[in-house]
C-alpha cells in the first residue's frame, strides 16, 4: 500500500530530476494534468492498484518518486492506452507508466511487485537470442524464474495438440544485426547518451 | 337525460394566479395546445402578494368547489418578495379555513413558472379530478340557507335586534 | 482492376499460437487475388513487453523491421494488433521526437527509413479492397450469425497514432461483418481491455477482465466473438474454459479471427481457415447456422 | 349606467374552431350593462380595430371587453385603439378565450360555456374599472455616482460623455479605489496604474464631472428623477482651489512615521499627505489625528511653506446639497481582516492562521503592494519580518470565503485568479523561488482565465496542492504550513518563508448605513441587492438607483467595468426623456381609513411607502399615515392584501373589481 506518511514539501524534497527523466522518456508533461480523474475512471486495472493512475501523476507533480516506488500501481498497468486516449490534457499516462517501470527497474531492480517486468525482460531476452518470440519457452522460463512451476500446466498439452505451442524453433538468419542493436543501445546508455 | 348524478358533477374551480409566472405558464399551455379540463376560471393578479385571503372565502361562498392559488416559484417573484408574503399569509390562513370547516383538500397552492405550461396542466387536472371525487362544496351554501349567514342585513331577526338597541 | 501487393508482417504469434490467423490470412488474400509477400527475416516488434521495459529498444526493433521491409514493395500489411500498434507508434514517435530519432539512428547505425505506410488487414479488406467488391465475393453469407466485434485496446488507441478508425466509436469491423452478410451486435465491451500482456504474469487479472468481455457479448446475444489480435484471442479463446470454471458459468462463445469469418463467407473450407485450431469449437455453431 | 361593448374575436379559426363565437357574442349581449356585442374574424387587424373604434363612437360605448387572446399578447393594442377613439384606455379589458380556452379544450360545448363565463367575468370587472391616467414624473438629468473606484469612474465617465452632469463622491482623499493599489492585473498582466491613472485624470478634467473627494453621503431624499442628496465634504485643511499640488508641505512635514494604509501599512507617510503620488486630486489632506498642529496647536510648518496659502487649519466640514435624477452606487469592497473578530458579527476570525501575530503571514493586497513598482519596496518581494527575499512562498486560497462556520459562505470570486497572478509575479521576480498554492478548487471561469491559471502551473511552475491548510505557526524564521494533498491522500507540510492569504471580499465598511440612507436593500453580508438576479442585475428595487461593481457582490475588474457601463446605460435611458412615464397601476392610500400601522411599509420591497403627517387647520398633528410614492411603487399590491383597515387600493386591481369577477362565477 502507498505510504500514509506526511509529505514534507520543499524544493529539496521534490525529486524533480526523476520527474524530468519521466517527462523526457514519455514525451509528455506531468504539469498539464489538472487531476480530473478521467484516467482512473476508465482504467481497467484501477481496482488492482493502490495508487489510482491520477495519483501517480499527482505524485510526479510533487516529485514524490519514492511513494510511487513503494506502491505497486505501475506494475499493474496493462498498457491498454485508455488513459492516454481519453485524457483531456493529452497527458500520455501510458507512456509515463512505461517510463516509470523502466526507471524503477533501473534504480531498484526486481521486487515483489515488479516480477511482471521479469516476463517482459525474458521476452526481450528471447528476442535477443532468437529474433522472435516463442511462447512455449517464454512460459516455461518465466514459470521457472518466478517460482510458479505449475501455473497454466493444464493449458499446455491442449495447446500443443492444437499446434499452438511450437516445441522447436529456428533462429533468424540475421541474428547478428539484432545483437548489434542491443549492444549499441547498451553502449549509448553507458555513455549517457540515452536514458 | 338520465346520467348518473355523481358522474355528471362538474366542479367549479377558481384559480388566482399572478400575471408574471402562472398566468404566463397557462398561456404557454395554450400556445403548446395542451389539453386540460375546462372547469377552471382564471383570475389574474399582478402578484400572489395581492391575493387577499378574503377572496378565497368569497370564492367558496360564491359556489366554487375548489380554489387554486399559484404564483412564481419562491425566489423568482417579479416583485422581489410578494410570493413570500403570500406564502406566509396563506400558511396562517389555512388554519383559519380549517377551523371554519373547509376541507383543505379543496384549496391548492402551487408554484408554476412562465416556462411550466406542462405543470399548469398537471396541477389543474389533478385538482379538478380531486374535487370531482370530493363532490360539490356544500358547506357554505348550506350555511347560507339555514342561518342566513352571508350577512343579510335586512333579515327580520337582525331588524328586530336593531330595534332593541 | 488489379490489386496492389503488400509487404506482409505476420508477427511472432502468427508463427506460433495464432497459426490459424496466419493460415486464414494467406488463404483469404489468395482467394481475393491480393498478393502478400512476407518480409524476409523480420524481427519481433517487441510488442508490449519491449516498451514496458525499454522504449528505445522497442522503437529500434520496429525501425529495424521497417528497414527490412524495404526489400519488399507495397504497403506493410500487419495482422496482429500489437505489431500494428508498435509499428505505428514508432512512426508517430520518431517523426515528432528529434532526440529519440537520433538515438534510434545510432542504435541501428543507419539513417531511418520509416515512411512506409502501415496497414492493418482490416484496412486492406475494408478500404483498399473495398466492401463492395468484398460483398461480391461472398458466396456463403453469414446470414443469421450474430457477431460481437471486439476491438480491444491497440487497434484504435491512442488518438492520432494508429488512425485505423474513430478512436472511441470505430465501425470498421462491423462494416466488414455486414458486408459478409453477418449481423454485428451492439455491446458494451467492444473496447475494454482483456488483460492482454498479463496473460503470463498475472492470469488472475486476465480471468477477471476477459470474463467481463465474454459476459457482455453473451448478454448482447452474440453467437461468437470476432477478433483481430492474437493476444485478445488467446485470452478469450484459450482461457475461456478456465474463465467459465472460475466464474461458474458457461459461455461457449467461439472466438474467430476476422480472416476466418470473412474467409468462411468467401467460401473457403474449414481446413484452409484453421478452424480446428480454435479451443472453443466453432463447428456446432457454424453447422447450426448452415455455414459449413 | 354603463354601455359596455363586447367584441369577440375568431382569431381566424384559432378560437372559432372550438368556441361558438356567435353564441358568445349573443350571450354577452344579454348581460346587464352590455350595450353592444359582436364578433369578428381578426379583432387585432386594422379593420378589426376600426370596427371597435367605430362602435365606440356610434354606440357611445363606455367600457370595452375584447374577448380574444391573452392580454399579454394584445392588451396594449386594444387599449391604444380604445384611447384613439377617445375612451380612457384603462376602461378596456381583455377576456382570454384563446390561450385559456379554445386552445386547451377540445369539447365545443364545454369551451363555449367557459368562454361565455370568462366574458361575463370580464364584463363584471370592467364595470368597476375607473379612469386612470398615465403617471408622469419630471426627471433631473444629473447623476450621482457614489464611489470613485474603477466602477464609479467608469460609470461617471460614461454618463458624462453622454452629455449629462455627474457628481462623483469619494470617501478617500483620492479617487482610484483598490485598483490603484494593484501591481499588475489578470489575465493580461498589464500594469494597473498604467491603465487606471489615465482614467482618473479623465475624471478630473471632464467638464461634466464634479468631484467631491474626502466626502460622504449624509442624507438622501426624494425619488427617481428627483433625488436631493446631501454630501458631507470633510475638512481637508487644504483649500482645493488654492492648492497647486506642489508637494512642499508634504516634504516639510516633521511627522513622518504614520503607517500608510494605501500601502497596507508597509510604508510610512507624513501627517499632511496624498495617499499615493498619482492621486487625483493631487491636493494633500491633513490627518488631524496625527498632526502636531491639531494635537498641540504648535508647528504650522506646512502653512508657512505653502506659497499659495492653501493650508487652512480652520476649515470645517461642509454640507453640499446636490439635485440628481439617478444614483449609481459603486462603493466597492474591503478585504476581510481575518485577525479581527468584530463584535456581534457572525465573522469568527482565523486564529489558527496567526495573521496579525506572525509578521510573514500577509494578505493578498499586501502582496500586491510588495509587488508594485510604486510600492514601499519598489517592487521587490521582501518579507515584512526581516526584509529578506522569501524563497518558499505559500499562498492559501479561500481564507474567509466559502467557510460557513467562519461566517462567510460565498465565493469571493477573484482570489483564484489573483493568487495565480501572484505566483507568476513572484516567479518573475524571484527566479529561484518556489510558489505553492493550497486550494480547494480553481474557480476561473472568465475569458482567458483558465488558460491563465494553467499557465501559472505549467509554465511558471507553481505547485498547486488541492486541500486546505489547517494551521500556521512560527518555527524559527519559518512559517510552518500544515496542509494536506487530498489527491495523494496524505498530509502536506511546507516550511515557508512567506505566507499569503487570499482573504475574502467583503462590502465596504458602512455599506449598511449608506443603504439605509438610500432606501435600498442588502443581503446578510451587506452586499447590495439587485432588483432581479437575472433580468435586472444593475438596478436596485428602489427606482432610480443603480449598482456597479463589488458593492453588489465580489467582482473582478472586467465585471465591475461592465456593470458600471450597464448602470450608466440605465441612467442614460432614464435621462432620455424629460418626464418619466409609467402605467398608473400603483397603490394609493385612503387617508381617511389609514390608521398609520405601517404594515404596508414593512411588506413593501421598494420603499415606496412614506410617512405623511396629517394636521388640522391650526397645524396640530392629528396622525401620521402612510403615503405611497407613485414614482416608486411597482404595483404588486402586497400592501393592499396586508392592510388591516383596507385603506390601500391598487389601481386596476381593486377589491371591487376582483369581487365583481368572483361574484360573476
Amino acid at each position: 500500500m502507498g505510504s500514509k506518511k506526511k509529505m514534507v514539501i520543499s524544493q529539496k524534497t521534490m525529486e524533480l530530476d526523476i520527474v524530468r527523466k519521466v517527462e523526457e522518456l514519455s514525451g509528455t508533461s506531468v504539469r498539464r494534468c489538472f487531476q480530473c480523474g478521467k484516467c482512473s475512471a476508465g482504467c481497467p486495472m484501477a481496482t488492482f492498484m493502490d495508487h489510482p493512475p491520477n495519483r501517480i501523476v499527482r505524485l510526479l507533480q510533487l516529485g514524490q518518486w519514492r511513494r510511487i516506488l513503494e506502491g505497486r500501481s505501475i506494475w499493474y498497468c496493462a498498457s491498454c492506452e485508455t488513459c492516454s486516449t481519453r485524457c483531456p490534457n493529452r497527458v500520455h499516462l501510458a507512456a509515463i507508466m512505461d517510463a516509470l517501470r523502466k526507471l524503477a527497474w533501473d534504480h531498484e531492480g526486481p521486487s515483489k511487485e515488479s516480477y511482471v517486468q521479469l516476463a517482459n525482460k525474458l521476452f526481450l531476452e528471447n528476442i535477443r537470442t532468437y529474433g522472435r518470440q516463442y511462447e512455449m519457452r517464454l512460459a516455461a522460463v518465466f514459470n521457472l524464474k518466478s517460482g510458479k512451476l505449475l501455473k497454466d500446466f493444464m493449458l499446455g498439452p491442449k495447446l500443443i495438440t492444437k499446434g499452438k505451442l511450437k516445441m522447436f524453433h529456428q533462429k533468424n538468419k540475421n541474428m547478428a544485426e539484432i545483437e548489434k542493436i542491443f549492444q549499441r543501445i547498451e553502449e549509448m546508455r553507458k555513455k549517457g547518451e540515452a536514458l | 337525460m338520465t346520467a348518473n348524478i355523481e358522474n355528471s358533477f362538474e366542479p367549479k374551480i377558481m384559480a388566482f394566479v399572478c400575471t408574471w409566472c402562472t398566468y404566463a405558464g397557462a398561456d404557454l399551455a395554450g400556445t403548446s395546445r395542451m389539453q386540460y379540463p375546462a372547469n377552471v376560471r382564471v383570475l389574474k393578479f399582478p402578484c400572489t402578494g395581492r391575493i387577499d385571503p378574503v377572496f378565497i372565502l368569497k370564492a367558496f361562498q360564491q359556489g366554487a368547489d375548489g380554489v387554486l392559488i399559484s404564483g412564481c416559484h419562491p425566489g423568482d417573484c417579479h416583485y422581489i418578495a410578494g410570493n413570500f408574503h403570500a406564502r406566509r399569509r396563506f400558511a396562517v390562513f389555512r388554519k383559519l379555513l380549517e377551523f371554519v370547516g373547509v376541507d383543505l383538500n379543496r384549496l391548492q397552492f402551487s408554484w408554476v413558472s412562465a416556462a411550466e405550461g406542462g405543470k399548469w396542466v398537471e396541477v389543474v387536472t389533478e385538482l379538478t379530478e380531486r374535487i370531482r371525487e370530493m363532490g360539490p362544496m356544500t358547506e357554505f351554501k348550506e350555511l347560507a340557507l339555514t342561518e342566513q349567514w352571508s350577512g343579510m342585513l335586512e333579515s327580520p331577526e337582525l331588524q328586530e335586534a336593531y330595534k332593541q338597541i | 482492376m488489379s490489386n496492389p501487393s503488400y509487404a506482409y508482417y505476420p508477427g511472432c504469434s502468427l508463427h506460433a499460437s495464432a497459426g490459424e490467423y496466419d493460415l486464414s490470412t494467406r488463404e483469404l488474400f489468395a482467394a481475393l487475388g491480393v498478393k502478400l509477400t512476407e518480409i524476409p527475416d523480420w524481427f519481433c516488434c517487441g510488442a508490449t513487453p519491449a516498451h514496458n521495459v525499454d522504449e528505445l529498444l522497442s522503437l529500434s526493433l520496429c525501425a529495424k523491421n521497417f528497414e527490412l521491409a524495404e526489400q519488399v514493395g507495397g504497403d506493410v500489411a500487419v495482422a496482429c494488433a500489437a505489431c500494428f500498434s508498435r509499428l505505428k507508434f514508432t512512426q508517430h514517435t520518431l517523426e515528432a521526437n528529434e532526440t529519440k530519432r537520433v538515438q534510434v539512428e545510432k542504435a541501428l547505425d543507419a539513417p531511418l527509413k520509416i515512411d512506409r505506410t502501415v496497414k492493418h488487414l482490416l484496412e486492406i479488406l475494408v478500404r483498399d479492397y473495398g466492401l463492395q467488391r468484398l460483398s461480391e465475393k461472398v458466396s456463403r453469407p453469414l446470414s443469421g450469425l450474430k457477431v460481437a466485434c471486439y476491438y480491444g485496446c491497440l487497434l484504435t488507441r491512442p488518438p492520432d497514432v494508429p488512425n485505423l478508425d474513430c478512436v472511441e466509436a470505430p465501425t470498421i469491423m462491423e462494416d466488414l461483418i455486414e458486408a459478409a452478410g453477418g449481423t454485428p451486435v451492439e455491446w458494451t465491451h467492444r473496447m475494454e481491455c482483456c488483460g492482454a500482456n498479463f496473460t503470463l504474469s498475472r492470469p488472475g487479472v486476465v480471468l477477471q477482465l476477459s470474463n467481463n468481455i465474454l459476459k457482455s457479448a453473451k448478454d448482447a446475444g452474440a453467437d461468437c466473438i470476432l477478433v483481430a489480435c492474437p493476444l485478445c484471442h488467446g485470452n478469450l479463446d484459450i482461457r475461456q474454459k478456465e474463465i467459465e470454471n472460475t466464474h461458474s458459468t458457461d459461455y461457449g462463445l467461439p472466438v474467430l479471427y476476422v480472416t476466418q469469418l470473412v474467409g468462411l463467407a468467401c467460401g473457403l473450407t474449414p481446413d484452409k481457415l484453421g478452424l480446428e485450431a480454435l479451443i472453443v469449437n466453432p463447428m456446432p455453431l457454424l453447422k447450426k447456422k448452415g455455414l459449413l | 349606467m354603463s354601455r359596455i361593448g363586447v367584441f369577440v374575436c375568431h382569431c381566424g379559426e384559432n378560437i372559432s374552431r372550438t368556441v361558438d363565437v356567435e353564441q358568445v357574442a349573443a350571450k354577452a349581449a344579454l348581460i346587464p350593462g352590455v350595450a353592444y356585442a359582436t364578433d369578428y374574424k381578426y379583432m387585432c387587424s386594422d379593420p378589426g380595430q376600426g370596427l371597435l373604434k367605430k362602435a365606440i363612437t356610434e354606440q357611445k360605448l363606455s367600457h370595452i371587453v375584447v374577448a380574444a387572446c391573452s392580454p399579454r399578447m394584445h392588451e396594449l393594442t386594444f387599449r391604444k385603439a380604445v384611447a384613439s377613439a377617445g375612451l380612457n384606455p384603462f376602461l378596456c379589458e381583455m377576456a382570454n378565450i384563446r390561450e385559456h380556452c379554445s386552445w386547451v379544450h377540445e369539447d365545443r360545448t364545454e369551451a363555449t360555456t367557459k368562454a361565455i363565463e370568462i366574458v361575463t367575468m370580464m364584463v363584471e370587472r370592467v364595470k368597476k374599472n375607473r379612469t386612470l391616467d398615465t403617471i408622469t414624473v419630471p426627471v433631473t438629468k444629473r447623476a450621482l455616482v457614489i464611489g470613485g473606484g474603477i466602477a464609479g469612474i467608469q460609470a461617471a465617465l460614461d454618463i458624462a460623455d453622454a452629455g449629462h452632469q455627474v457628481v462623483l463622491v469619494e470617501r478617500e482623499p483620492s479617487i482610484g479605489g483598490h485598483m490603484a493599489q494593484l501591481s499588475e492585473t489578470f489575465p493580461t498582466l498589464d500594469c494597473s496604474q498604467c491603465i487606471m491613472t489615465p482614467k482618473m485624470v479623465d475624471v478630473a478634467n471632464h467638464p461634466n464631472i464634479t468631484m467631491h473627494t474626502y466626502s460622504e453621503i449624509e442624507q438622501v431624499d426624494g425619488y427617481i428623477g428627483n433625488f436631493q442628496v446631501t454630501v458631507r465634504k470633510k475638512a481637508r485643511s487644504v483649500d482645493e482651489d488654492k492648492c497647486t499640488g506642489c508637494g512642499i508641505c508634504i516634504e516639510k512635514c516633521p511627522i513622518r512615521k504614520i503607517p500608510n494604509s494605501f500601502d497596507c501599512n508597509l510604508g510610512m507617510r507624513p501627517a499632511i499627505y496624498v495617499p499615493f503620488p498619482q492621486a487625483v486630486p493631487n491636493t494633500p489632506v491633513i490627518d488631524r489625528e496625527n498632526c502636531t498642529m491639531f494635537k498641540t496647536g504648535k508647528c504650522g510648518l506646512c502653512q508657512k511653506v505653502c506659497g499659495p496659502g492653501a493650508v487652512d487649519y480652520q476649515q470645517q466640514d461642509q454640507l453640499v446639497v446636490e439635485d440628481v435624477g439617478a444614483i449609481v452606487v459603486a462603493t466597492g469592497f474591503d478585504l476581510y481582516n481575518i485577525s479581527e473578530k468584530p463584535k456581534g458579527s457572525p465573522i469568527k476570525g482565523y486564529g489558527e492562521f496567526g495573521h496579525g501575530k506572525i509578521p510573514d503571514v500577509i494578505d493578498g493586497m499586501t502582496f500586491e503592494r510588495l509587488a508594485s513598482a510604486s510600492g514601499p519596496t519598489g517592487g521587490k518581494i521582501l518579507r515584512p519580518s526581516d526584509g529578506k527575499e522569501p524563497k518558499q512562498v505559500v499562498f492559501i486560497q479561500c481564507v474567509g470565503s466559502r467557510a460557513r462556520e467562519k461566517g462567510i459562505s460565498y465565493c469571493s470570486k477573484i482570489c483564484c485568479m489573483y493568487t495565480a497572478k501572484h505566483t507568476m509575479l513572484y516567479k518573475h521576480k524571484v527566479h529561484d523561488g518556489q510558489a505553492y498554492v493550497f486550494f480547494m478548487d480553481a474557480r476561473v471561469p472568465g475569458k482567458s482565465y483558465d488558460e491563465f491559471w494553467r499557465r501559472a502551473i505549467e509554465e511558471e511552475e507553481a505547485v498547486y496542492i488541492r486541500g486546505m491548510v489547517s494551521r500556521l505557526y512560527q518555527k524559527g524564521d519559518k512559517v510552518v504550513v500544515m496542509g494536506s494533498d487530498i489527491a495523494v491522500g496524505v498530509q502536506a507540510e511546507i516550511e515557508a518563508d512567506l505566507v499569503v492569504l487570499a482573504t475574502a471580499v467583503q462590502p465596504r465598511s458602512g455599506a449598511d448605513r449608506l443603504a439605509q440612507k438610500l432606501g435600498i436593500s442588502y443581503d446578510n453580508y451587506q452586499f447590495y441587492s439587485e432588483a432581479h438576479a437575472k433580468l435586472r442585475p444593475v438596478e436596485c428595487a428602489t427606482a432610480g438607483i443603480y449598482l456597479a461593481g463589488a458593492c453588489q457582490g465580489p467582482k473582478d475588474i472586467p465585471d465591475s467595468v461592465s456593470q458600471a457601463s450597464a448602470a450608466a446605460a440605465k441612467v442614460m435611458t432614464l435621462f432620455a426623456k424629460d418626464r418619466l412615464e409609467r402605467e398608473p397601476i400603483v397603490a394609493k392610500i385612503n387617508e381617511a381609513g389609514c390608521v398609520g400601522c405601517f404594515y404596508c411599509k414593512k411588506v413593501c420591497a421598494y420603499g415606496a411607502v412614506e410617512e405623511k403627517e396629517i394636521r388640522d387647520r391650526q397645524g396640530n398633528l392629528i396622525k401620521i399615515i402612510a403615503h405611497i410614492n407613485p414614482g416608486i411603487c411597482a404595483g404588486c399590491g402586497t400592501c393592499q392584501a396586508t392592510c388591516p383597515s383596507k385603506s390601500v387600493e391598487l389601481n386596476g386591481y381593486t377589491d371591487e373589481q376582483i369581487v365583481a369577477m368572483i361574484e360573476a362565477l
